[in-house]
């Protein structure tokens, strides 16, 4: 795998080399991946959902067991370590994404709830009838309508910057889009779940910045596969979901720059987010529980905490080296198949996750085959229908990656796809 | 028999390769189109009825082998049928029909078909048994 | 127990006698509470969060173990497992509560998100300027903050349905608060957190109704607790959250009778809760999933489906019949305290709670020195302020039970209240 | 020593059952109130401030005998104290002053006092160290 480029989404380049594992090592850690002998299983969506390492497994069976309380307001021994473990992820949280703070992490349900917070309690309080919102022609569905929804309601534009052939940002549209000032807001997907693609953050918001736009980064694919580093991005928003980056469901997060969350109305009322409620009027709580309503994911957040250590302790860049070498590997193996055509850019620009079309095969057909060979891909437009009615096919099948996935599973998926064209072939 | 032969079943294969009924009706006294939002798959259907009968009808759109299948042996089923009789196909009919067993996510590629049907026939209000072919 | 009155929040009077349960077999379900001899531990504080049984455990480590996958979109067999495992929850919530169909069911991150929902979604649709929203003196502020953030945005009005010295409402207060006709929402909260007061849940929705408003009710203390039927109530919207009723955090649930969620828009956007997605414009998915946006609660909903069987297999009367007839326990024992005020009203018309003040020593303090001795209690404003504000208090300590506990453990409380009230006498 | 011998020291008690500067002053020079949102209570402090000297300080509010005692220890040290020596008194200062030790719930009774200060000293705009004091 040394053939791989090193992919540096989040910032500098360090200076030493990625460290490495063993894929196959690491995924006796994964409790789903331990298969009795015969019965060969291929995870392959890993874009969709992460498996879990016991360690997550373990930190959130252990809460229930011994410190399961609600906190903040508990007073009692019990419910102190669960406050302190709670607001401990937050910190790890912080630390992984390089927030200048913790009171910058707010936990949400998922990366959808992150960027509809932005679009609820930023949006309809910052943009004004006119302004206009600046996508991309790649987004997930969760970054644009939210979006579609706000425009709606507040008279705005959306603008959207176009895609290329290959699948990539044609960034010479932007400064376009942004020319006549009334663009407020840029959202972008840092990478692309169906492409791999991965945007230059760091370069989009600056010139977002110099427009005098904010940016809503949708990092649901970056920070679960790659060194994410707020700071050297400029960004203004970051959403991110625990799901996909080896911990539980039920809990996402929002990053934001602290002047903006301070300037902000909150976004849900209920417990935690008030510091003073009277019958008719409610001050609100300080950074970050103002935008935390009622009992939060409190498990959860113990499990994205473990999931935190996990990754990096594997260490971010070596995960991002591994998937990108799979997905190099699998694109190589892919051009095997005739009618065969991978979506996206180059395997050099891209992150683990592969997309493609077989002949006018329907990807549910090819999926339910390889299902039968014990291999799960995803089939669907992955929450992403704009980008595939722009390439001009109704869905598409998607094989992604994780530390976990090996080139045995790429194998196994070449070896059914062979079978769904026998089987499809018209 | 292997897995996928369980499911990609000569009928199936048969009916995705030659759909019946194929294609769209000019002036359709009942049209409806509907989609599987879980994977954005389109179903139009077209019905000429005349005397309480459908007289014709058309599927058009796209979709995987089951769902196209599901049309086609669905089409080939309500042709010359009373209304009021096609209006009872149940989930279990199509399932019958298909001759397979399906988790809950291809079940809405199987029912896509039955389900347009019904919206047309019934209207958009919602109809007997609507919650059952979620 | 036998002097217990049947409480039926729900509905109609069942024929048969309450099916019984010794709470001490059932704690052995219950992991948390399995201390090792010699340390005690009496956990009061289940109206803050509940302890969970083994079995919801064990279905959530199940679900990661097994059938980890992302849901509604994967078609290998793992994805159909977990789509099923997830809708079949959302059938029991529907049967436990007795709603039409499972599509009036919303999965939520908590009953506050659920109250959001419904202010957000409906509140902004259906209410104009000029219209009230009737409140009652005792809700949570989950219930009564989203109400207000509302109000000041569209110009609402909100009104009170005051409180008696009792602690109940004071209903005879209420066709007053309707009779201009401008009330079009009811809110209130079925059991009080603090007061532990059951509410006439179906008397308030019958006069709102007649009134033309329609009704919000908060069921996070009730549906944990006791039989609640929601067409026998008649409201029209109803929350309440998983892990008060023994399951997970991270999951709550938003039940509305069917006509109003198809008429209202969605509140959240993004994945899941679209039919189709283009550049500028979008259709909705069908109900429920038109108001589930991204990646949900899925291993939650697995857990609080475990945790609603768990419930039904305790019988909901007969786990109300033990609340009450410890809460009516707690407080003969609580009189025999110089200087100590119980909250709220009558044994007879309560759950299982029990607040409380003692002289003038602060709360804090007293569930600092219950904590020394084992108990945990809450003490604070329970996030009804407004509710401590009428009764001319900052805070109380507060006693709640579930089906687990145990006369024992009121006990160590009362000797723990005793060495308070000797430590703080000034 | 039993559990809540622990945090209830003598010290702690004293201070609760006779406060020090506890009251409030007419035309303060600063005056701040802060509230715990975890549990309602509130803590005024007001100040007297001549020639950059705390000349007069006073608290008033509710709480419990953490939050109380803690202000009445943190008045009675700065009383009399250059303004900018008092910005530098830290948490750690704090929870050596009562000389327990707390979780993170308790923790936010023990500061409130200090945050008050702060917040009244510094203005709201946050301050040096401001989030390890959460
Ligand atoms: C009456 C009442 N309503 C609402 C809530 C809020 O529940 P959650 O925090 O799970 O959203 C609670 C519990 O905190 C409650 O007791
Ligand atoms: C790029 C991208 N954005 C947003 C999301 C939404 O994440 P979630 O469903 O956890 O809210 C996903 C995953 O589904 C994604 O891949």
């Amino acid at each position: 795998m040394s053939h791989v480029m090193r992919g540096q989404p989040g910032g500098a380049a360090p200076a030493a080399l990625p460290r490495t594992f063993d894929p196959a090592v690491v995924r006796a850690d994964f409790p789903l991946l331990r298969r009795p002998q015969g019965k060969p299983f291929a995870y392959l969506d890993s874009a969709a959902t992460s498996q879990k390492p016991e360690s997550v497994l373990a930190a959130m069976d252990h809460h229930y067991r011994h410190c399961n309380a609600n906190i903040h307001r508990g007073i009692y021994a019990m419910a102190e370590e669960a406050t302190a473990a709670y607001e401990d992820s937050r910190r790890r949280v912080a630390q992984l994404v390089n927030a200048r703070s913790p009171r910058e992490i707010v936990f949400t349900r998922n990366s959808t709830e992150a960027l509809n917070l932005v679009a609820h309690a930023y949006g309809r309080w910052a943009l004004q009838p006119g302004d206009a919102v600046v996508l991309t022609e790649m987004e997930h569905h969760s970054n644009l309508v939210p979006w579609q929804m706000l425009a709606r309601e507040k008279g705005l534009e959306l603008r959207f910057v176009p895609m290329t052939g290959s699948g990539e940002l044609d960034l010479d549209a932007l400064p376009g889009l942004l020319a006549d000032g009334r663009a407020k807001l840029v959202g972008v997907v840092h990478i692309s779940n169906v492409l791999g693609t991965v945007n230059p953050a760091a370069e989009i918001a600056r010139l977002a910045h110099a427009a005098g736009a904010v940016v809503v980064l949708d990092a649901s694919q970056s920070v679960p596969h790659c060194p994410v580093d707020v700071r050297a991005l400029g960004c203004d928003f970051m959403a991110f979901t625990g799901h996909k980056m080896l911990g539980p469901t039920g809990i996402g997060v929002l990053w934001a720059r602290r002047e903006l969350l301070e300037a902000m109305p909150p976004f849900l009322g209920g417990g935690e987010m008030i510091r003073e409620v009277h019958l008719t009027e409610s001050k609100w709580n300080e950074l970050p529980w103002k935008f935390e309503a009622g009992t939060m994911p409190i498990a959860e957040a113990v499990g994205l905490g473990a999931a935190v250590d996990y990754l990096e302790r594997l260490g971010l860049d070596a995960v991002f080296a591994h998937d990108r070498a799979l997905a190099a590997y699998a694109i190589e193996r892919l051009r095997e198949i005739p009618d065969l055509t991978v979506l996206g850019p180059a395997a050099d620009r891209r992150g683990g996750v592969v997309a493609f079309t077989l002949a006018d095969i329907h990807p549910h057909d090819i999926a339910t085959v390889l299902d039968a060979e014990g291999v799960a891909v995803r089939a669907g437009h992955h929450c992403a229908m704009p980008l595939h009615e722009k390439l001009g096919i109704p869905a598409s099948t998607r094989a992604s990656f994780h530390c976990y996935s090996l080139e045995a599973e790429v194998d196994a998926m070449i070896a059914g796809l062979r079978r769904a064209r026998s089987i499809f072939a018209r | 028999m292997s897995g996928w032969e369980e499911i990609y079943r000569e009928n199936i294969l048969e009916h995705y390769r030659h759909p019946r009924n194929h294609g769209t009706i000019e002036q359709p006294d009942i049209t409806y189109e509907d989609a599987n939002p879980l994977c954005g798959d389109v179903l139009r259907m077209d019905f000429k009825v005349r005397d309480g009968r459908i007289e014709r009808v058309r599927f058009s759109g796209h979709g995987c082998s089951i769902s196209q299948a599901s049309a086609s042996m669905l089409c080939e089923r309500i042709e010359g049928m009373p209304l009021e009789e096609a209006k009872t196909i149940s989930r279990e009919d199509v399932l019958e029909m298909l001759g397979i067993e399906l988790g809950p996510v291809r079940l809405k590629c199987a029912l896509l078909a039955l389900k347009t049907m019904k919206a047309g026939l019934y209207g958009l209000g919602g109809w007997p048994g609507e919650d059952e072919e979620r």
